[in-house]
């Protein structure tokens, strides 16, 4: 039954340098880049989606924080935070505590929940010396409301932005950052096609670490390395195992130790589409080139489709379909929806996503999890019993 | 006499307003009132008003099923139809209560809603809970977005972005539901009104600064709050209500008298306390009752300004109506960002003259609880004086411990007590 | 002579500690919390009592110059022959309960009656208790349920395996039997059982020719009324003690004000017992200035560690010294005080070293008390760590090197009679209740010379 | 005819049984459980599997297919490895015929597995993380009153007035538990207590799996009589029709299922063996 699938030794290092750099706590390749670039910011944005163009456009290079993972031991992050509280934001403050994101020169802060708009506030507080910025994505999507408040709020921090790394605001080449980016995301979509297709070339345990990179690399770098991947993969000796198509869900913000993905994977899971990183992947389709760059990032949010617990829903028809669309064309045999514990936003979201999914008679499991979640066997447990009755019973 | 509850005058009143209200709802129907379901904080009251639209606050049916001790079973309801149990409480009350036949807390039907009104201040919750009614009901939905004061104060972009939509979704879909044309002059008598009740909110709320305080902020102060925050707000009965309170107060003040409570006239206030966070309402008397046993009373509390910052100087204001109403979803409290909580905290010690302040934090919200712990020590830091934090729920009767809360209190009282024994001693 | 006293009716421990009325120690008595907290209460203030009648009476030695200089070998050598005789009576009465529960019980296929069985095992275990209380052995435990119950469980499961018993209903036998037995007060007096190890004590010839002077100590100390003037309670279970209202206090309180008067510069103290962890800030006076409590969830507190030496086989004491052997510490997640036997097992069947879990279990425990005392506003110099859990050495140690990391040098108080700050602080509320203002400060000792 | 071995690993006991399945049907030919406590996980897999065998009158090599469910690693001589709930409910099925669910109490998880007429897994719920009330919590509860694990079932049912365990810690609620001895509460009135208690959030688990009907009892705490009967008077106070439904094997459920699966597994293997 069990085929070993050893990678290239190429893709073994690629991976390998991957996970290298999310498992440094201190950022050692943001220091360098900061080092090697003087007077230029580096900025920190948290989930779960932020216009990273502009703070590439100012010339600094945008850092992703999506907490720390199972390694780091929270003292100071629990000192803050009540048991009842999601784990992401105890270690983002026992990062910022405990020195490891000095390299930052500042933080924004994505209008994502109530507990990551608090941590602005605490940040503030605690670093008071620090550039810190909310960022109220608009919930009305109406181009001279919604717009027009949104523009305003991009514009000022463009501004600041340049302020804080003396780029005057006219050099600012933000149609250069938006080529970037959109070669970035063109990238990524491919790669998450590939797996789509072809699960056991790119397995998840893979592209997790290989798209959680780019929250810590410039993305120009990151870009040739998503690339060098690909064609790597493309190439890979590797046949198909009997295991079960799922998409994954709930993942958006606090991500999963990569223990879980690979957990899912032994369980005779192949995930085939996730929920992983928004920040890096949205929106999914390129950002206009052309014409006015701040109004086309504006588009970039008022217009896409974008599904994620933080974005309100124009209507009751809407909800779920992005998901239900994506199981359909990644031929996703069931959705996983796995979810930090006390993550409101997803686990309110969850009853109508199920719901969506009931209607469209596609077939679910859920549980939850902490970035530090150690113990994998009752969801080693749930995921393979889920296979087991795909695999047993699917066709019938 | 075991079991008889002592109630101040005005609160008998209040209760007449409330039923009245709930009765108002169950006859919607009939007498062809158009209802909309909308939050608290940030609501639109005189707005609803002047279309003739009778609200229902869901956050108010579930703190009343807290009281009323219904609240368990709603929640185990929701749970059972797939909620996790990490979530608000609220919410799970709300939808339990619907899924049980929406009868309300008074134990007539709710009518479902004609429009849901989301009105958005302080809190993400109320955006899922919207999705999720909206799904049950699937009927005409409005959202307002009201950005975050990030910055501290009211920005111009961000009231500009709420007048715009108020005029331009809000008003259409308020008009849509009820059939009616939007009257600013009729909008403009409901303000003025308002404006008046508030006067007498803050002058009976800033009572608390007399010693002995005339009344407690929090468990008092919740049914204080109640009219204006809710249903009333702009009504002649709302402006009636304040008038009788703040004459009751006033007299309490004239005869040194302290606030009441359910066990009658409370004698000895040893402590007085600034406490920030909503109350626990399945136990909100036996709560209540481990403060005024130990003689502590409350002068100033956050939650008493969750529907508005009254106190700081706030007034609708009827020469600029839809500005106003801007301004005031903007500025409740939960719509304030943490360093802004911690400095009107900070004042309220100070101005009330407090002994000591404590964090009721509750588990369903995030919007107030996290970065609590963070508040806490920054306003011992900045007062001087110890905090205390307890921790409960809103309306989950599981999250109410009341050996853990008791003990912690207790430990506290005696904290200051033992405090101020040195203090004098030296 | 009056004595003030202070109870701590813990979770998992009862304490008591009597002063004079001068503020010293008296005595200090321990004993394992229990149903009945009446006579947990009742217990330790006499172990208390008995302890304190024990220093008296070194004290009353102390006069004579012949046997001053034998005295601390003589008094170590009486204790635990006192102990003996107390664990000998005890047994008496656990004995007569399993036979009586045994004589009931039929076990097919067994090559034994089940009551001749049991009695075999108090056989065994009579004859070895002089060895559990001889000088130089390692007691497991302080109390007769854990130094009864794995001395019975090690016998019944040779015993069920040569003879084709049924093990766990044997288990069954003494865990049915050893609930009303601690919960009777023993039935022989203080001065019998005095003088039972007395005479055992004499038998061993250290002090022969003596004997006149003995007597005469002896005889003195018995004639010193201890009066017990007030007594104040405190403890989690303090609501349930037969105190007033006025006589009960929070342990938060008691647990300052006890680490205050041993240790007087400490500002911070972390107390950690069985089911809760309390992070408490105090002034130059002791007063409390601000604490923190974990809430509703016992995840790691010292249960905890019971649970885990339980699912080890060993003793507490046990526990400690063997994580101090690990050599790598393994990153442990969750505390969840019942998934803890579980984590223990999955991690050594995944191949992990015994000791090097249990240093990461210890050090999981202690990160969660890091986070309490950050909460209640840090560590500050000096720093004092009370409760059961200060008398495991892995603890302390883990909890040196958090505070190391997170706070640099820092004075570290750790009291050998960690345990009873709690009851001190009651004691000491108990004399000022009597003599208002009375500033108690112990020697940094933390005790009497004699204890 | 197929000889299969199904063994479940579980965190407090090892259970095993040997099948004979015949097509049509199948039947248990021999039972063997050991606890953990304390020892070598292997060697108590091995023990529990000897004694399965012995009690069968069978040896290994007899054997077509060795099935592990639980921590199917300790279990070096497996076949094949299949997950707890789609054992759970297999053996659930094959134990309480007409089953439309099974409920698996163990040490440390409850869950309740939804499944249609031949023993597919339709949906599940489970325990959360935190450990209040369960079969571990029990033990030691037990434990501390000085009552056997046989007696808890019985005792339970003589209660006359139960006293509600308030603490959702089952920590905390064993101190709870410690203050009603306390005060004087009879051991059968705390047994009920916490089995009502329980049953109360099993019940929940239950229904928030959208399941009624028959429902089998799978697991360590099927053999607990008290529990069960609690159940299912809670389930008719609050006007929940279903029909909790315990066997004498019921413990051995997850390795019955186990064995089946392995049997089916061996049968498909064969036959691809032979080109089918
Ligand atoms: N001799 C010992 N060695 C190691 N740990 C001990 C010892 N005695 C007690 N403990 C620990 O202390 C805990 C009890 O602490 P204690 O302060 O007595 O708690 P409580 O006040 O809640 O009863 C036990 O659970 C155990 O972990
Ligand atoms: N007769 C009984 N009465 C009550 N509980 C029992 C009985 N027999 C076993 N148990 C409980 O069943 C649990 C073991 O269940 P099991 O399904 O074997 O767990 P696991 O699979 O996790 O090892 C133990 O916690 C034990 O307390
Ligand atoms: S995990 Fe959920 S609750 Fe936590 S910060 Fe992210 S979105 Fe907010
Ligand atoms: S999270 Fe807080 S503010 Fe939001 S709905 Fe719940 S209780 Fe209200
Ligand atoms: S059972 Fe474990 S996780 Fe749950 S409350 Fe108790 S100690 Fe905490």
């Amino acid at each position: 039954m069990e085929s070993r699938l050893t990678p290239p030794t190429a893709i073994g290092a690629l991976i390998a340098r991957c996970e290298e750099l999310i498992a440094d706590l201190d950022l050692g390749n943001v220091r360098a880049w900061r080092a090697a670039h003087p007077g230029r910011v580096v900025i920190g944005y948290l989930p779960i989606y932020a216009p990273r163009e502009l703070v590439h456009a100012a010339g600094g290079l945008p850092v992703g924080i999506v907490g720390a993972g199972e390694e780091l031991e929270i003292v100071r992050g629990d000192a803050c935070f009540q048991s009842y509280i999601c784990h992401l934001p105890r270690s983002v403050i026992e990062l910022g505590l405990s020195g490891k994101l000095d390299s930052l020169d500042g933080m924004i802060f994505p209008s994502t929940c109530d507990v990551i708009r608090n941590l602005s506030g605490i940040w503030s507080l605690s670093f008071p010396k620090k550039w810190v910025r909310y960022l109220d994505l608009p919930q009305n999507f109406d181009a001279s409301m919604g717009g027009v408040f949104y523009r305003g709020i991009l514009e000022g921090m463009l501004r600041e932005l340049c302020e804080l790394s003396g780029v005057d605001p006219k050099h600012a080449d933000l149609r250069g950052a938006i080529r970037a980016f959109n070669a970035n995301r063109r990238a990524l979509r491919e790669l998450y096609a590939l797996r789509a297709a072809e699960p056991w070339r790119a397995p998840t345990s893979e592209v997790y670490v290989l798209v959680r990179a780019g929250l810590l690399l410039p993305v120009e770098e990151h870009t040739t390395m998503v690339e060098r991947y690909l064609g790597l993969a493309k190439a890979r000796e590797a046949r198909p195992l009997d295991n079960a198509r799922v998409a994954l869900r709930g993942a958006f913000c606090e991500q999963p130790p990569i223990e879980l993905v690979k957990t899912l994977e032994r369980a005779g899971c192949y995930v085939v589409d996730d929920d992983f990183l928004p920040m890096l992947r949205w929106p999914e389709r390129d950002v206009d080139e052309s014409g006015d760059p701040l109004d086309a990032l504006v588009a970039a949010w008022l217009d896409t489709p974008l599904e994620a617990p933080s974005r309100y829903t124009r209507c009751n028809a809407e909800k779920g379909q992005v998901l239900i669309d994506t199981v359909r064309s990644t031929r996703a045999e069931g959705v996983i929806f796995a979810a930090p514990s006390f993550c409101d936003p997803a686990l309110l979201d969850r009853p109508m996503l199920l719901g969506a999914l009931d209607r469209a008679k596609i077939v679910h499991t859920s549980f939850k999890y902490a970035e530090n979640t150690g113990q994998m066997q009752p969801i080693r447990e749930q995921a393979g019993t889920f296979a087991d009755s795909i695999k047993l019973w699917g066709e019938a | 006499m075991t079991n008889s509850v002592v109630k101040e005058p005005s609160m008998l009143l209040q209760k007449d307003m409330i039923s009245g209200h709930y009765s108002k709802l169950a006859r919607a129907e009939e007498t062809g009132n158009t209802v909309a379901y909308t939050f608290v904080p940030g609501n639109l009251t005189e707005l609803m008003l002047a279309f003739d639209m009778l609200p229902v606050h869901p956050e108010i049916n579930a703190l009343q099923n807290g009281m009323r001790k219904l609240s368990g079973e709603y929640i185990a309801e929701a749970e059972r139809a797939g909620h996790s149990e990490d979530v608000c409480t609220y919410v799970k009350c709300d939808i339990g209560m619907s899924l049980k036949g929406n009868v309300g807390p008074t134990g007539e039907k709710m009518p479902p809603p004609n429009l849901l009104l989301l009105s958005y201040t302080g809190c993400f919750t109320f955006m899922k809970w919207f999705e999720l009614l909206r799904e049950r009901y699937d009927c005409a939905t409005t959202m307002l977005h009201v950005p975050y004061q990030a910055e501290g104060h009211i920005t111009k972009d961000a009231r500009d972005y709420v007048v715009k939509q108020l005029r331009e979704v809000t008003i259409p879909a308020l008009e849509k539901a009820s059939g009616k044309r939007y009257d600013e002059d009729r909008l403009k008598e409901f303000l003025a009104r308002s404006a008046k009740a508030e006067d007498d909110l803050v002058w009976v709320l800033e009572s608390a600064k007399h010693t002995p305080s005339p009344i407690d902020a929090y468990f008092g102060g919740v049914y204080y709050i109640g009219p204006l925050f809710t249903a009333f707000r702009g009504t002649e009965a709302a402006v009636e209500y304040y008038r009788a309170l703040r004459k009751e107060v006033q007299s309490r003040i004239e005869n040194g008298e302290g606030p009441l409570t359910p066990e009658g006239q409370m004698r000895d206030q040893r402590f007085r306390l600034v406490v920030e966070g909503p109350p626990n309402w399945t136990h909100f008397r036996e709560f209540w009752k481990m403060f005024y046993d130990e003689g502590a009373v409350v002068v100033a509390s956050s939650y008493t300004k969750v529907g508005g910052l009254y106190d700081r100087g706030f007034r609708h204001d009827p020469d600029r109506p839809l500005e106003s109403l801007a301004e005031y979803c903007l500025g409740c409290y939960t719509n304030l960002n943490l360093p802004s909580r911690v400095d009107l905290l900070v004042d309220y010690v100070n101005d009330y003259h407090a002994d000591g302040f404590l964090v009721n934090s509750v588990k369903s919200c995030d919007s107030f609880s996290s970065g609590q712990l963070v508040m806490l020590r920054e306003i011992e830091k900045r007062t001087g004086l110890p905090g205390a934090f307890i921790e409960t729920d809103l309306v989950d009767p599981r999250y109410f411990s009341a050996a853990n809360v008791k003990n912690r209190l207790e430990s506290y009282f005696q904290m200051l007590s033992q405090k101020r024994a040195t203090a004098n001693a030296s | 002579m009056k004595c003030y006293t202070g109870i701590d009716l813990g979770s998992t421990t009862t304490k008591a500690v009597v002063l004079d009325a001068d503020g010293h120690v008296l005595g200090r008595g321990i004993t394992n919390s229990r149903s009945n907290y009446d006579v947990a209460c009742d217990v330790a203030r006499a172990e208390a009592l008995t302890d304190a009648r024990f220093n008296l009476f070194g004290h009353e030695l102390g006069d004579s110059p012949r046997l001053a200089e034998r005295r601390d070998d003589f008094l170590a050598l009486l204790r635990r022959n006192f102990r003996l005789e107390q664990y000998l009576v005890q047994l008496g009465q656990l004995g007569e309960r399993c036979v009586m529960l045994a004589e009931r019980m039929v076990m097919e296929g067994a090559h034994m009656r089940p009551a001749d069985a049991v009695k075999k095992i108090f056989e065994d275990m009579h004859t070895e208790a002089a060895n559990l209380f001889a000088p130089g052995a390692k007691l497991r435990s302080d109390f007769f349920r854990d130094l009864a119950g794995s001395r019975y469980a090690a016998l019944a499961k040779y015993l069920a395996r040569q003879k084709n018993l049924d093990f766990e209903a044997l288990i069954g036998i003494y865990d049915k039997s050893i609930i009303p037995v601690e919960n009777t007060i023993g039935g022989s007096s203080f001065q019998t059982m005095l003088d039972a190890a007395v005479r055992r004590t004499l038998s061993d010839g250290l002090v022969s020719g003596m004997e006149s002077e003995l007597e005469h100590a002896l005889s003195r100390t018995l004639a010193t009324n201890l009066i017990e003037a007030v007594s104040v309670g405190t403890g989690y279970g303090r609501a349930r003690l037969p105190f007033p209202k006025e006589h009960i206090r929070s342990e938060i309180l008691c647990h300052g004000l006890g680490a205050h008067a041993t240790f007087p510069d400490t500002r911070t103290v972390l107390d950690i017992g069985g089911q809760d962890t309390k992070a408490i800030q105090v002034d130059e006076h002791g007063v409390v200035t601000s604490f923190q409590m974990n809430d509703r969830c016992a995840a790691g507190c010292g249960r905890y560690l019971g649970y885990i030496a339980e699912e080890m086989n060993l003793g507490l004491h046990e526990l400690g010294p063997m994580a101090m052997q690990a050599k790598r510490t393994v990153r442990i997640n969750s505390t969840c005080t019942v998934f803890a036997g579980a984590e223990l097992r999955d991690r050594l069947s995944s191949g992990q070293r015994r000791e090097d879990i249990l240093d990461g279990l210890h050090r999981a425990i202690m990160l969660r008390a890091m986070s309490l005392l950050a909460r209640s506003g840090g560590v500050a110099n000096e720093f004092s760590f009370t409760g059961g859990v200060a008398k495991n050495p892995a603890a302390v140690r883990a909890l040196r090197g958090l505070v190391q990391e997170s706070y640099g040098d820092r004075t570290i108080n750790i009291s050998p009679e960690s345990i009873y700050m709690g009851a001190l602080g009651a004691a000491i509320f108990a004399l000022r209740e009597h003599t208002p203002g009375k500033e108690v400060l112990l020697t940094t000792s933390g005790g009497t010379q004699w204890s | 005819m197929v000889l299969s071995a199904g063994l479940d690993v579980g965190s407090n006991a090892v259970k095993a049984v040997v099948i004979e399945d015949s097509g049509d049907s199948a039947r248990v030919l021999g039972r063997g459980k050991l606890k953990v406590r304390g020892a070598d996980v292997s060697d108590v897999v091995r023990g529990a599997f000897e004694s399965a065998l012995t009690s069968a009158g069978l040896a290994e090599g007899d054997l077509d297919y060795i099935a592990t469910t639980g921590e199917g690693e300790n279990v070096p001589f497996r076949t094949g490895h299949f997950y707890s709930m789609t054992c759970h409910s297999r053996g659930g099925l094959f134990l309480v015929d007409g089953a439309t669910a099974a409920l698996d109490i163990g040490a440390l998880h409850g869950k309740v597995i939804r499944m249609d007429e031949r023993g597919k897994v339709l949906g599940y719920r489970m325990t959360s993380q935190c450990a209040s009330g369960s079969g571990q919590f029990l033990e030691n509860i037990s434990r501390y009153l000085g009552i056997t694990l046989e007696e808890i079932g019985p005792l339970s049912q003589r209660a006359d007035k139960p006293e509600v365990v308030s603490s959702i810690c089952a920590v905390l609620a064993e101190t709870d538990v410690i203050n009603m001895v306390s005060r004087g509460i009879s051991a059968p009135n705390i047994l009920k207590g916490i089995h009502l208690s329980m049953a109360g959030r099993l019940l929940k688990l239950v229904r928030s799996a959208g399941v009624d009907g028959k429902i089998a009892m799978t697991g360590g705490l099927a053999a607990d009589s008290g529990l069960v009967a609690a159940m299912t008077e809670l389930a008719s106070d609050q006007d929940f029709s279903i029909e909790l439904v315990a066997h004498p094997d019921s413990m051995y459920a997850g390795a019955i299922g186990a064995g089946l699966w392995g049997a089916f597994r061996h049968k498909k293997l064969a036959m691809q063996a032979k080109g089918v």
